[in-house]
């Protein structure tokens, strides 16, 4: 927590930043988090980030929750967006917002497993996406609502179907922390390249003075560090395929605890909006400068207990 | 967000109200932009963890005032004399300035954008009137203040229910005569100004809704707007804070 | 967060503290979460507490985990204590130690549905003992080490075994909050007369700096609290059973706002280490008299969306 | 956990290490016991969360004093100006007094607790020698200092490795003349402790697991003793933190 934030970019450049994420040659292992970095945020992204990572598109533009949408709590947020976007078809329209020079990940969610196939479908013939996310943390109306990451059988189903659309570039799995581990090796066997973790957890703010809940929706931001950490550590030793960590992250140490725990590349979410990404990252360089390591070999360097 | 520690000149104390001066050298804020804020002392921990918008209250010469009442933590935080303060280039979109003569109506601690507003007025020739509604509820030295810092409104000191607006609509008189309304104030006030604006006098709603990242990127800070015709959320950090009364889908 | 502590004993005597907890009279509606009280640290307890709840007894002795046990997080902890206890005989032999005047509930867990049922068949007959609260956040050595709260087939399992050789007194089933909602409504139909929820969440503590795992364990404190809060008030409206609140109290607020997401009662713990039960209390008797509520009346106070 | 506000009376700093003196009309902390630490401006906040654990270092008339290392948040706060301190009663069990003479061997900032023993043991009249070693890594203000409120300790001022504990054991010579052993120390050198007073000089060690609740609740202080030839998880906060070198299953 405590930290030398006020480090110089120059400092940083010496140290080796890069990154290969399925193949992707990443410039660091820093990568937004779904849903926390729109273009008119972008400020400075080279140097910065290994990748480009919009806000999840789905079929059709949704218009999102009524406000209140956000609440902040102990070390955290709490947030109930609902996924507002413009739709893909808009998104590909506009697709060149996201051109910042850095690989393009996309995030898609759907309602039903024969849509985000057919968003993969259209998605796979996009030459400027590198890679797709499946954010499996939204409701299979097939499924009685029933979360497409609810369970190892849903997981398996939906991947397969988005692998068989989307076979030649990188298909990422991104998972909530329940059931991560059984939900992660389901995604590994239905053909994932990596796997996404975690999401916000499902969580309440209560205004005792209104008497009334202030807003139902997900945590994010430092509350869940120690929770995301633990599924990035076990779910790198149950899969084979790369480990995206995301959860909490404010500084350039945690960049390093989620690699040390496993995790090949990592995302910042909430942090970002109260802290310089750029900051992080030179924190980070620091770090890999004072244990003279290269980011690439971070998470094989945990001495284990 | 990038923040920057700035130095504070001038800190005052009105009964649950406050306002503070601190020096900036950057970007000078527009009337009706916003500055998110932090504590640099609880920068580190995470409580508070998000910054928080405060409008602009008045910039004149290098010194930026915020005008605020003492909510919760980070606004008690911020009138605490040791506190010290990071905080973000002006953001958003503020007023539109056009024709006079017009009209500020404010109320209660939201009247703090008019103060820049009106200086840029004067300093444009464009002739206004402010209304200023200072509710029941607001400490006397906080009226006090505002009749020293606004001379030339007209203050409407509501007794009984600080949010009924048509105490101050009312009081006001025909508001048709103004080519403008410019408005900040608590809730049901921007509702009576937009209700009565629609179809008369175009009118401009400071609005307030809760921010985390302050740049678009969260979609946190929705407001309901009309675009060609569909009702769909804009983001008050970069689509306003200031909105036109039409638009707005409430 | 915190606010008005330093108030008398003396204002907080008048509102109405007092709820029925399955046919039990306690005088408040804080009882200690298990293993974060034990005789040692009882200081007052009249008058504040509803009902004493000791640390998780197992059937045999446990020597707990090698240090260290113990993590800070922000907002929060990480714990690994591996259930240290004395085990059933010794706890029953010193269970006077617990006799304080007020409910005596006692925390059992096992390794086999089999040595659950026989620690509740002894228990039974322990006049002292007015409650048993299972805690099923435990491996269950028949199956693989899955825990005993892992879904719903396994709770209905122990809970039915339990229920079987306990039928006089009410029995609690405590669960984590990894499908929380099906395994609360599992318990209620396995004829557990109530939930408690939750329990610590796994979480990973990283020593960056010597590149070491601090600490696998559980997390709690105010971290938890949104994630404790949203588990009341979804198992509160899924199941008839009353429902114990737990995760990240540390003030009276915190009380109110698990009752008013729809809690019958509260547990503190982590935060009882860093502040006074006393103090939470009062400044819980100091909003319902601001809100002209008794304790009982708030789990139905809550002005829907 | 009750914490009573404290008025701090001064602050020290030499180096990276502190002292910190308070009023304290409470029962006076004994030898080796320890109290638990917040700091009011975050209390609060959650950060940091836990309360943290600081050996009584000596105390005088009312006066209570705590020497530290500053590690990280709380130490860092504890050592600025402003800061205000709530702290526990003095907690745990010390060393107990028994016949001269003893020897204190002491190393780093662990020396803390030995300065109350001292006052303690030259009060009841039992002959002592103090061996304090003070690392290399340790600030030359820390080493100056120790030798100033140590008058008649015997220095041991190590120049490589600061945790080579036999360097003190050493220098120290022949204990075997000693009734007693109090430690407190850097790890290595407890251990070299105990290992010497095996079979010999009996020695009271004081330990310094992390702790969370300080009353025996939590059971997280945890620290292996043979208890009637099992070995089993004593808790230091209520059964320490000072241990009989015998019974330590390290
Ligand atoms: C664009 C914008 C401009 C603003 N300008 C000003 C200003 O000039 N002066 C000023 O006093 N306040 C202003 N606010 C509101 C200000 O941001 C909040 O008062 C502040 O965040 C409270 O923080 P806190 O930690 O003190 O209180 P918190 O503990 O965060 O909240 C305390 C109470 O205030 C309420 N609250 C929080 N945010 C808002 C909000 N946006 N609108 C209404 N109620 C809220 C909470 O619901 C809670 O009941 C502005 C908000 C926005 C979005
Ligand atoms: C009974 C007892 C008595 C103590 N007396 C003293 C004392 O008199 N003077 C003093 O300087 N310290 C003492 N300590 C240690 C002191 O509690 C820690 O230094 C303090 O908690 C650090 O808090 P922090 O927030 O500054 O650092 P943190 O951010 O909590 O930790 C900073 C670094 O210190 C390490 N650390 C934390 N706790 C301990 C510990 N118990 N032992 C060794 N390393 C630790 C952490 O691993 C971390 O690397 C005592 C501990 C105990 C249990
Ligand atoms: C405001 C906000 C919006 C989010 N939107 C999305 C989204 O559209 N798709 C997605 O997969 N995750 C979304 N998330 C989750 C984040 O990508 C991330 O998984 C989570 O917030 C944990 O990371 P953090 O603690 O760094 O924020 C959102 C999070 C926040 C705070
Ligand atoms: C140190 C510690 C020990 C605990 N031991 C137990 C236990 O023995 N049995 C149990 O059911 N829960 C145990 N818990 C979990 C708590 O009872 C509680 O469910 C959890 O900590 C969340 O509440 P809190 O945030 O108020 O601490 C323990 C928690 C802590 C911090
Ligand atoms: S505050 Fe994030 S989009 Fe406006
Ligand atoms: S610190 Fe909790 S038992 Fe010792």
């Amino acid at each position: 927590m405590v930290t030398h934030r006020a480090m110089s970019a120059g400092e940083g450049a010496s140290v080796d930043l890069t990154i290969e994420l399925c193949g992707i040659p990443l410039a660091s292992p820093l990568i937004p988090a779904a849903g926390t970095l729109s273009k008119e945020g972008f400020g400075e992204t080279k140097g910065i980030y290994g990748a480009m990572l919009p806000k999840t598109v789905t079929p059709r533009p949704r218009v999102g929750n009524p406000p209140p949408r956000i609440a902040e709590v102990s070390s955290g947020m709490v947030n109930s967006i609902g996924l507002q976007n413009p739709g893909l078809d808009r998104f590909l329209n506009n697709i060149d917002d996201y051109g910042v020079g850095l690989p393009l990940f996309v995030s898609i969610a759907a309602d039903t497993v024969g849509e985000f196939a057919g968003m993969c479908e259209r998605i796979a013939g996009e030459e400027r996406v590198a890679a797709v996310e499946l954010n499996l943390s939204c409701p299979n109306v097939e499924h009685g609502g029933l979360q497409f990451c609810a369970g190892p059988g849903a997981v398996r189903e939906v991947v397969t179907a988005c692998r068989g659309a989307f076979s030649e570039k990188p298909l990422f799995v991104k998972l909530t922390n329940e059931g991560v581990v059984g939900n992660a090796m389901a995604a590994e066997e239905a053909g994932a390249d990596a796997v996404t973790l975690i999401n916000t957890i499902p969580a309440l703010v209560v205004n005792a003075h209104e008497r009334q809940v202030l807003l139902r929706g997900g945590l994010s931001g430092p509350a869940i560090k120690p929770i995301a950490l633990r599924a990035a550590y076990e779910v790198s030793r149950a899969v084979g395929v790369p480990v995206i960590g995301v959860g909490g992250v404010t500084s350039g140490i945690d960049i390093a605890e989620f690699m040390l725990a496993g995790a090949a590349a990592v995302q910042v979410g909430a942090g970002s909006f109260v802290w310089e990404p750029r900051e992080m990252l030179e924190e980070f360089a620091a770090y890999l400068r004072e244990n003279g390591l290269r980011a690439r070999d971070l998470n094989i360097a945990m001495t284990e207990l | 967000m990038k923040l920057h520690a700035v130095e504070v000149l001038e800190r005052e104390r009105f009964g649950d109200h406050a306002l503070i001066r601190y020096r900036w050298t950057g970007t000078p804020p527009a009337p009706g932009q916003f500055v998110m804020v932090r504590i640099a002392g609880a920068a580190q921990a995470f409580a508070p963890f998000l910054a928080r918008p405060f409008f602009a209250h008045d910039y004149d010469n290098e010194v930026v005032s915020l005008l605020f009442e003492i909510r919760g933590r980070v606004t008690f935080l911020l009138s605490e004399e040791d506190s010290v303060l990071l905080v973000s280039d002006p953001l958003g979109r503020g007023y539109t300035l056009d024709n006079g003569p017009v009209a500020l109506v404010g109320g209660g601690v939201w009247v703090s954008p008019l103060k820049l507003l009106a200086r840029h007025l004067s300093r444009s020739g464009i002739a206004f009137d402010a209304y200023l509604e200072i509710p029941a509820t607001a400490p006397g030295a906080y009226a006090a203040w505002i009749a020293e810092n606004y001379p030339d409104a007209i203050l409407v000191r509501t007794q009984a229910d600080s949010d009924a607006p048509q105490a101050t609509l009312e009081s006001i008189g025909d508001l048709t005569r103004y080519a403008g309304l410019y408005a900040s104030g608590p809730t049901p006030m921007l509702d009576a100004v937009k209700r009565f604006s629609d179809g008369t006098v175009p009118a401009q709603l400071a609005l307030r809704e809760r921010m985390a990242c302050a740049n678009g990127s969260c979609y946190g800070c929705a407001v309901p707007l009309w675009r060609d015709g569909v009702r769909e959320y804009a983001r008050a950090c970069v689509d306003g804070p200031v909105f036109p009364a039409k638009v707005l889908a409430w």
